[in-house]
């Protein structure tokens, strides 16, 4: 059996712990963006686009084995750094598990504002999201 | 027995604390004290909404939206918390609900087009009420004339008051909205709103509330009142000026077509096609008048502080007091007696003209307000050119009505 | 040699007392010094705009027009007197073809509303330029579609500059006004519109100018000019949000039907019949923003006393140093190449993200934008994502520009 | 020969010195304003009517042996005071006094704010139709 949701915040958390300054934090990010495998471009429809204004995010997902997967882009390299932690975050888990999470990591880490509701990348967007896709499958 | 004063001044010192966080009220005018009984028009600001525009400017200031770094940041963060500050003083369902304007006249005109681009057509009708402000009154007659409509209105009796008896007869299969103020500027008239929204709703009848008079005087629950549209202005309740509110249940906003184009109210935009932002953004084109929406969200928090139960007790007692000093006046007049008033006691001292009164209270450092205070067919109806109008904020003490009094009795002394 | 430094820097310490008007330029942020290059979408503010509206508050603040005491005399003088310098700010011919408005938006929408009621009709059409903010784009978009007229879009080049040659083909019988910027926003582009006004007038074509851009930075004269319509925000040139300008005509003011309807904009109300006042306060109905007018006035003044020359000088100086560094970076790429240029730094780094270098900078003190800037179709032509913007104003220095440089090294590294 | 426009504006200067304080001064305009003859209703036409936004004014002029003779009249008293001082200083003067005179007297005796172009007293309006009517009798 895989590592709880909180499991792996808490690993995030300490693996962030380490970074002394910020240009070690988004150079990690950074390498998390590009370590992202890439999406099949025939994926990156409308109806998957998050639109965040200034840089996009492409969210799929499906249901295996009872539990969801996720699989996202961003033409924003940050973004994909981020959306990356998400996926590793929520992706692999039960419908159940994902729609009660609670996010706690991305604060902890220092990264809460590229959470804030007014900021333009889609994020926010895209965890609304991956929760509404999973208590769609909610058994 | 001249005067029957009341002597019931509620927590007289904490009303003084207050009143020191307006410092304008420490000046002198013509080498008197100032005596500012003009609130109605505008009111006065505390130190405290003075220091957020500061603040503002000198800690943060940026652009809002859209931008990525780190004022721009604060500032948008700022502002969506504002709303939410404005959200919860009206009590709307959701944030989204809240739109900023320009200020009440902004905010009528705004859905006088936006809802009269789809919702009036020729034939249709628009009720208001005789006791309107200019600003609840000439955008409809603006949008029923583009549209071939017409613009009903509801009288008002003798005291002031609407004729709600008249309500069901004006209302009919082609009224299309009807528009009513909470409370009257230049009389004071507290309108049986909830009761009017109810009637028109048992039509289906959409209501839109001008709540400028309201808003600084009595607490209000847009949920409760189940209007669908709520407008008011800052700067009447102790915010920047050029700052406003049109509260719209979710339902219409979504609904109605945007008003002014822009930056900010767009989600895409080509020659050949432009798709609209979410609401309450779709409504707010251009930038924002941000420190004003900073300082609308001070002025609130300072309200709340205080209390609007608390307000209201005292501005009444202030007005009772003021009430029963001038009424004792040979020749006095009052202009509206409704049964529920605000503080705002309009009136006449025989047959002096209110100018003339007004230039001699100011020589004598009292501010009120005389004309017709942007409510012709109010003073046509009493035919009358105007009255002379003192309305009361809480941060007024005694002193200002003894002033107010004794100057109004010595204009009178030498006008007669 | 990697940079090719301009040495002339104008009068060096006496920008850096200028700077010391701006508090909030010493503030840090993410633990760095402030390098605000984001002026196009907002400017920062000298004290004294600042004092400028705590003064107001602190000692006349009252609701203007129609008050006849005091304090309501004193703003009003305070805000007529404002207008006076507008006046001259622009060299209009008469105070009274200044309408204050809450920004530039707003004084488009406002043209496209009153004009549109009366001068556009079906079949007609009305010409922008493939360069203008949204905010001279949908107003327009949403007018036509009313009056079922068409939209018709004078291209760019490469270079991002106007195709003029096309501007004969575009311009006919049908056109009923020409909307341009003065300076693009996003590509920093100084337009011909002396030509454009000419070429309109001689078919007696009315032309609005979106000036937001251009009265930062460039000295305007709407007489020399020519213009039917002129229109600007206080915000991005040190005054405060909330509050812009509407230069029109007197003819055309004066034939125009009103926007907005409610208080000052009428001189009687009935219920069967209202006619309006005269202008400017035909257009300017409701409560003004007086803060906003009397900050307005204050930043016009701080601005003539350094000299619009100067200011003009010292931000090309600082867009020249700017354009050097950065050109010497690999994989910069400018966008926007025009010959004639207002202090705007539009650009891209090889295939990188404009929001990722956004953010990098940021966590280094330097504010820009990044984005569309509010102008999606130039992006479209540019087939782009986006650029990062650095625009400049006189109270940026040396300092600011070498932050840039060296923060915008370490971002590529750190991406790259 | 009658005094001519700035004797009578001198005249109406010391006049005021006179008084100590407001009081005093008002209570002369006042009183001014009681005295000036009331006009014919009759004459209270929509033409005459300079509409002040808070008091009206009504003004009516002639010629007679070259010279203009105003009445006038308000609905507020203290602007038929001021009225009344306007006439007299202009009233029983050819059109080119009228029309070249430089009106000092309102300003030396303090009363210049019932004249700004804010006021809504219909003062300045009054004025200005008075020298209008003056310039259109130019010899
Ligand atoms: C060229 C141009 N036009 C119009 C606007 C809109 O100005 P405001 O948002 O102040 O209404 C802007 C500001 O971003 C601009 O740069
Ligand atoms: C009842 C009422 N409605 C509307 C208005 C107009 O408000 P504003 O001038 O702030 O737009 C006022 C203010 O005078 C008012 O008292």
């Amino acid at each position: 059996m895989g590592k709880c949701i909180n499991d792996i915040q808490d690993e995030i958390i300490e693996e962030f712990e380490l970074f002394e300054d910020w240009m070690d934090k988004y150079e990690h990010i950074v390498e998390m963006g590009k370590k992202l495998p890439v999406i099949d471009p025939a994926m990156k429809t409308e109806d998957r686009l998050i639109d965040g204004c200034q840089s996009q995010v492409w969210l799929a997902a499906h249901l295996s084995d009872g539990k969801v997967f996720y699989t996202a882009d961003s033409d924003a390299i940050i973004t994909r750094g981020m959306v990356s932690l998400l996926i590793r975050v929520f992706s692999g888990h039960t419908p159940d598990e994902i729609a009660n999470a609670e996010l706690y990591m991305v604060d902890r880490i220092g990264l809460t504002s590229h959470l804030s509701p007014t900021r333009s990348n889609g994020l926010l967007s895209m965890i609304k999201r991956m929760k509404t896709y999973a208590k769609a499958h909610l058994t | 027995m001249k005067t029957n004063i009341v002597t019931y001044a509620p927590n007289a010192p904490i009303w003084q604390a207050y009143r020191n966080d307006f410092s304008i009220l420490d000046r002198d005018v013509n080498n008197k004290p100032l005596a500012y009984l003009d609130n109605a028009a505008s009111s006065q600001k505390p130190n405290k909404v003075i220091k957020a525009i500061v603040d503002y400017y000198e800690q943060m200031n940026a652009n809002v939206h859209r931008g990525v770094h780190t004022l721009s940041q604060l500032s948008t963060d700022a502002f969506e918390e504002a709303r939410k500050t404005v959200q919860f003083f009206i009590n709307a369902s959701s944030e989204r609900e809240i739109v900023f304007t320009k200020g009440t006249t902004n905010a009528i005109n705004l859905v006088a087009y936006s809802f009269g681009r789809t919702e009036i057509h020729p034939g249709d009708e628009v009720l208001i009420s005789a006791l309107e402000h200019h600003s609840n009154i000439v955008p409809w007659q603006m949008i029923c004339q583009d549209k071939g409509a017409k613009l009903k209105v509801l009288p008002i009796n003798e005291q002031g008051e609407l004729c709600l008896d008249q309500l069901p007869s004006l209302i009919n299969k082609k009224t299309r909205i009807v528009a009513i103020s909470h409370v009257s500027n230049s009389l004071g008239t507290i309108n049986p709103i909830r009761q009017i929204i109810d009637m028109a709703h048992q039509q289906d009848i959409p209501v839109l509330i001008d709540g400028a008079q309201a808003v600084p005087h009595l607490s209000v629950d847009v949920q409760a009142l189940d209007c669908d549209f709520y407008c008011f202005s800052g700067h009447k309740m102790l915010a920047p000026t050029g700052i406003g509110v049109l509260y719209g249940k979710d339902k219409w906003l979504n609904k109605l077509t945007p008003f002014e184009g822009g930056g900010e109210m767009i989600k895409s935009v080509g020659f050949e096609h432009t798709t609209y932002n979410d609401i309450p953004f779709k409504f707010e084109a251009g930038t924002p008048h941000i420190e004003g929406v900073l300082g609308l969200a001070k002025a609130i928090e300072y309200m709340l502080d205080i209390g609007l139960k608390s307000i209201k007790a005292r501005e009444m007692y202030l007005y009772q007091l003021a009430y029963e000093r001038l009424a004792a006046i040979p020749g006095f007049k009052m202009i509206g007696t409704a049964k529920e008033k605000a503080p705002v006691l309009s009136f006449l001292i025989d047959n002096l003209h209110p100018y003339d009164i007004g230039v001699l209270l100011d020589k004598q450092g009292v501010a009120v307000r005389t004309g017709h205070h942007c409510t012709q067919p109010v003073m046509h109806f009493f035919n009358i050119p105007g009255t002379i109008r003192a309305s009361f904020s809480f941060y007024n003490n005694e002193d200002d009505i003894l002033q107010l009094d004794a100057a109004l009795q010595k204009a009178i002394k030498l006008l007669s």
